[in-house]
């Protein structure tokens, strides 16, 4: 046991790979002789070499297009994607190429490939740098969606996405990087489409993603200090596939459902969450499926703003309250 | 009768070489012809996109090959994809989107794909295989192996974003790959010169690139093989990438829908004038290969196709069952448990 | 009245906003001369001059570009995207760029512009040229989306979209342009966020949009004829504004919810409604809202495979058959 | 004491103009030196690129502008911004995130916009903005407008996609824009040579559209000017888009968070050599201007800087209200009814 920044773990997660398997190589812009601009890459030029871990230049397509040719004839590439909001500069990749071939194919190819990001807000960066995009990707068949919120997580699940066979997008969330946690020794390898249940509770369920789970754990042990409301949260943490029995299970014992969810509203993960339970478990809901989201505008810069923009503990604690008051 | 000189002096491709070469360009003529037909006859579903008069570009690129190269293609990649020797069969019947088609009728015409001819797949979305096929040369490079990764593309290609960053990135990590630009003087009904700043859509953008602009005559598959044999040459050498234009025409419609209103007079008899097959068979006969022997490919060919139409046309449809397939690598869709 | 199709009212729509105000300019590939792939827009070079309708060279990127900064100057560009999958090869447009540029700079800027494509699939043209992707346009703030299922509705809807202050993706579905129905004479202009009931019904309500609502429609005749299952049924028209009065409205006098979409299943647009009609109208809902969607998968080319794929009217009438009673 | 000539024989510029390029070098000095004190107080929030090093090219091409003139900025864009006359005060308020700054805290320091000096915003997705420039020359050349459209990039966005559609789009339709590449060596942390195909990033890629390589010094605002100067009067003539490169260096990290470790020993040094002000404040000698002048000009533009930064000092947070309005142009944000 170490502990260890998010921030940290990925670099331990790429390393882990890199050492296990020849064939894993990683390019993106500035994360070979510059460690990153997160810092999440420190030290893997040094030691993997230059034909391992390669700079780019400021060429999205070109760096998503390579690790796709790459991963379809036998390598197993890891690509960065500074900031997710970039994903829109080469969305053709993840829309209509890795996401596809396999399928247009008949099966004849593969994609082995991950796509890491810094993902989401709370740096102040603005409209075009703090996006949540989750939905992007989850939208996109054919695409795996995987988002940790936990030092821990990212090893294990970071290392399930190298692994995996299939394209995985890997949302790291930048406002988690300095986040610390205690992380086991030696190889850590999650499994991906597993939520996990991170509090037991009887009244509801909250489920939330990366920067949203410390603030829904937060939220739920107010709500039982102060309102002596219990709430189970689950980090869904795979987005796709999706861990519905899990979801469903603790909906079928909390009987009610709240999402917390940092993309703006529209589409959003959770909407597909509460459209599944409102469908597969409609009979077990006691009350109206809940939905806590960034609103569906685009994100302003200023501190004061920003914090008042994605969901927080307050709002998440003042929804749940309201709702089961009701 | 005696048997002519197979090479003539100073010749450097020799008859085997050229009777693939022309076989190549017949097989593409004669199953793209057909697929013509079938469309007429509402057997063809979907778009299609034919290269006919351009055969003389896929038999040279795909001649001058090893086995284990990889292609490249669009949508307008039957003729490529033949090139490569996958069953004329399979090709039909993925335009006819039957059980018996490269894919099953999954992918259709426009993204033919046969991973053991390698042939790594057809690509319809503009300009979006040159980054791959730059990540297949990378491969290679990191791996040691000594495949070419052929990247084939229209004009039209030349001025979409993918382009640029693919040919800087495959020139600054010297990536074995080669890229084949098919002027074929149209986008889709769009001349390429309306909308293009230079006169050469990809040889007056290679020194961009830093790379050598290099201009072939697209209707001579001899000057084209020749053109890819050096490239290739260069890439396995380590030499990095190349960026070929060749000039070429074609005589069908863009695709299934298109009459072609958009041709300057005349344009179309100029080229046929310049046929890449009447060109070659006067090139076999220079060089010695007999009428015969000609006419015999011709026919063989033909009957290649038309038993392939008739297999086509009997196969069934694909089963339900394909929707749900591989959509995932442990063949099937689930993105819930 | 006049019999069209609705490619030709697209002609007409556009020509209308056209002839009225010399500020509405056009531009795509192929559009001028050809008039259009889909033949969309024939004549209108002849009658507009080559300033104003103008092929450009396959620069998706430069075209939506070039559309924001004449809407940020003063124009009302058109800009026609082929084959809505092309999206994807500009998208940052639509997600970074003209959806946000009036909310970061503190509404000092405008970009009314409408980008018009051919969305969704039916005409066999594979994975790459058949989607429906009315989600990734409505997940962004700031756009407007607008979907029309007659001519008459193209017709207005499309000058209601130029007309708009706010840049509006307007998806004409390729299936749909053969189709003819009967149009006003003289100008149309129509209103978007307007949702149109097109079938009254008591039973359920079916929310549909562009292809679907013809299929919607006759599903619901036969659902009536076959097995006496009244429906209602929506024509969304608009995902952005939504009219979610309407619907929550019909919800309230049918009890019972299903959406018919288009796009594969996660995080569809259906997934939004339904969550709001969980949560908003948990207690008028008799039983579980029910989505109807593609599967999550890459569409086949194959006609009988991909007949299968997208929602219809005989998969209607089952789901909302075997829902109502279960 | 006697006034020595305003001009020097020969000499294009002119007094006026020249002390106008100064003020406003010394502007985007100061201000951004303020910049960066005050995130070192941590007053400055989120990120912050500043062009220390680099005013000469932002104050030579505004300098030579008409009021009407566009600009359009990357995250870089606090000097090209400052020198189209935007107040010192909002600039900082912005970066600083208060209600005083030029979006009120909205946008951020990466997006300054303001309308009515022409800067029609600042991009900070690399390239998006080269394409959005075009369009509005577009409307310029549509209306009969003789304004001329500037964008303003690095030399990091030349390997963009974005970046060959501009230029190829600007070049066919003839437009009124003026694409400004500063080349300063680096993308962030990356040098440009490590990932560029060509020396030069921009000058080596005019040819691709078929425009004239243009190369500035860019620590020379007189240089910039003149430059400047000429491809604003072939843009309103309707010679069409210009491509400058202007070789340049910035002198603090590419952004707040960068210690700009990747620098050459020695590199930073030989740049301030010819620092931009340094060499202007010497021009502005050797054509008679006095040294009061100058000074006096410091003092004056130092002052504006402290009573901005009290100013914004005292600037109270946006107020929450902000954050609902203007995502449409009804000034609100409802996406339902
Ligand atoms: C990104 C994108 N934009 C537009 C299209 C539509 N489209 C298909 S083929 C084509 C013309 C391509 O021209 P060229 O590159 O010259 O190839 P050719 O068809 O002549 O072989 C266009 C515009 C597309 N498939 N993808
Ligand atoms: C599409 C995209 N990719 C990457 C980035 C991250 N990024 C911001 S600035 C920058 C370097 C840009 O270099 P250059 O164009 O030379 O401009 P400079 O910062 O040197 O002025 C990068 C990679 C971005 N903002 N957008
Ligand atoms: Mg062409
Ligand atoms: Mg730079």
């Amino acid at each position: 046991m170490a502990e260890l920044t998010y921030r940290d773990a990925v670099t331990r997660g790429i390393a882990q790979e890199m050492k296990r398997d020849p064939d894993v190589v990683f390019l993106g812009e500035d994360i070979a002789a510059a460690g990153g601009v997160f810092k999440t890459t420190v030290g893997l030029l040094e030691e993997f070499g230059p034909l391992r871990v390669r700079d780019t230049p400021i060429s999205e397509q070109a760096i998503l297009g390579a690790a796709m040719g790459a991963a379809m004839t036998g390598l197993k590439p890891i690509a960065e994607i500074m900031f997710s909001d970039f994903i829109a500069v080469c969305f053709n990749y993840l829309a209509n190429e890795f996401s596809k071939h396999r399928y247009i194919s008949n099966g004849q190819t593969k994609c082995p490939l991950v796509v890491r990001t810094a993902n989401g807000g709370g740096a102040r960066f603005g409209a075009q740098h703090s996006q949540s995009v989750e939905n992007w990707c989850m939208m996109i068949p054919g695409l795996k969606v995987v988002a940790p919120s936990s030092p821990t997580d990212v090893v294990g699940l970071l290392a399930a996405s190298v692994r995996d066979p299939d394209p995985v997008i890997f949302l790291e969330h930048k406002s988690l990087y300095p986040i610390k946690g205690e992380v086991p020794d030696g190889e850590i390898v999650d499994t991906i489409g597993t939520a996990k249940i991170l509090r037991s509770g009887r009244d509801a369920t909250i489920t939330a993603l990366a920067l949203m789970v410390p603030r829904a754990l937060e939220a739920a042990e107010k709500l039982k200090e102060e309102h002596g409301i219990d709430c189970e949260v689950i980090d869904v943490r795979s987005l796709v596939p999706l861990d519905t029995q899990t979801i469903l299970g603790s909906v079928g014992r909390t009987h009610r459902l709240f999402t917390v969810e940092e993309n703006p509203r529209l589409c959003g993960w959770g909407a597909e969450i509460v459209s599944i339970v409102a469908d597969e478990a409609f009979y077990d809901l006691d009350g109206p499926p809940v939905r806590i989201t960034t609103p569906h505008l685009p994100l302003p810069a200023s501190d004061v703003l920003e914090d008042a923009t994605i969901p927080s503990v307050d709002r998440i604690v003042d929804r749940v309250k309201r709702s089961l008051n009701a | 009768m005696a048997r002519k000189p197979a090479r003539a002096p100073n010749d450097d491709i020799g008859e085997e070489t050229r009777l693939k070469m022309y076989r190549t360009q017949v097989v593409i003529r004669e199953a793209e012809q057909r697929a013509f037909d079938l469309f007429l006859q509402n057997l063809v579903k979907g778009t299609s996109h034919l290269s006919l008069g351009q055969e003389a570009v896929a038999a040279g690129f795909a001649t001058a090959m090893n086995p284990g190269d990889l292609s490249f293609c669009t949508y307008r990649g039957h003729a490529h994809t033949l090139a490569r020797g996958v069953s004329i069969e399979k090709v039909l019947g993925e335009l006819m989107q039957r059980d018996n088609g490269l894919m099953r009728g999954k992918g259709g015409s426009m993204h033919l794909t046969s991973e053991e001819h390698g042939v790594m797949g057809s690509y319809a979305i503009i300009g979006a295989h040159l980054p791959i096929a730059c990540g297949a040369a990378w491969r290679a490079q990191y791996k040691g192996q000594k495949d070419v990764s052929v990247c084939f593309f229209g004009d039209g290609t030349t001025n979409i974003g993918a382009f640029h960053e693919a040919l800087n990135f495959a020139v600054i990590w010297k990536l074995p790959v080669v890229f084949v630009c098919e002027n074929n003087l149209y986008m889709e009904y769009t001349p390429i010169e309306d909308v293009t700043a230079v006169q050469h859509p990809a040889a007056d953008r290679a020194g961009a690139y830093g790379l050598e602009a290099v201009i072939v005559d697209g209707q001579d598959a001899d000057e084209v093989y020749r053109a890819a044999q050096a490239a290739y040459a260069k890439a396995r050498a380590g030499g990095g990438p190349s960026l070929i234009e060749c000039k070429t025409y074609r005589y069908s419609g863009h695709s299934r829908a298109d009459p072609a209103k958009y041709r300057k007079p005349g344009e179309l008899d100029k080229w046929k004038e310049r046929d890449p097959i009447k060109i070659y068979r006067e090139r076999l006969l220079q060089f010695g290969i007999e009428q015969e022997t000609i006419d015999k490919i011709d026919t063989e060919v033909r009957q290649v196709v038309d038993d392939a139409t008739e297999k086509c046309k009997a196969a069934p449809q694909p089963p339900f069952e394909l929707i749900t397939r591989d959509v995932y690598a442990d063949g099937g869709w689930a993105w819930r448990n």
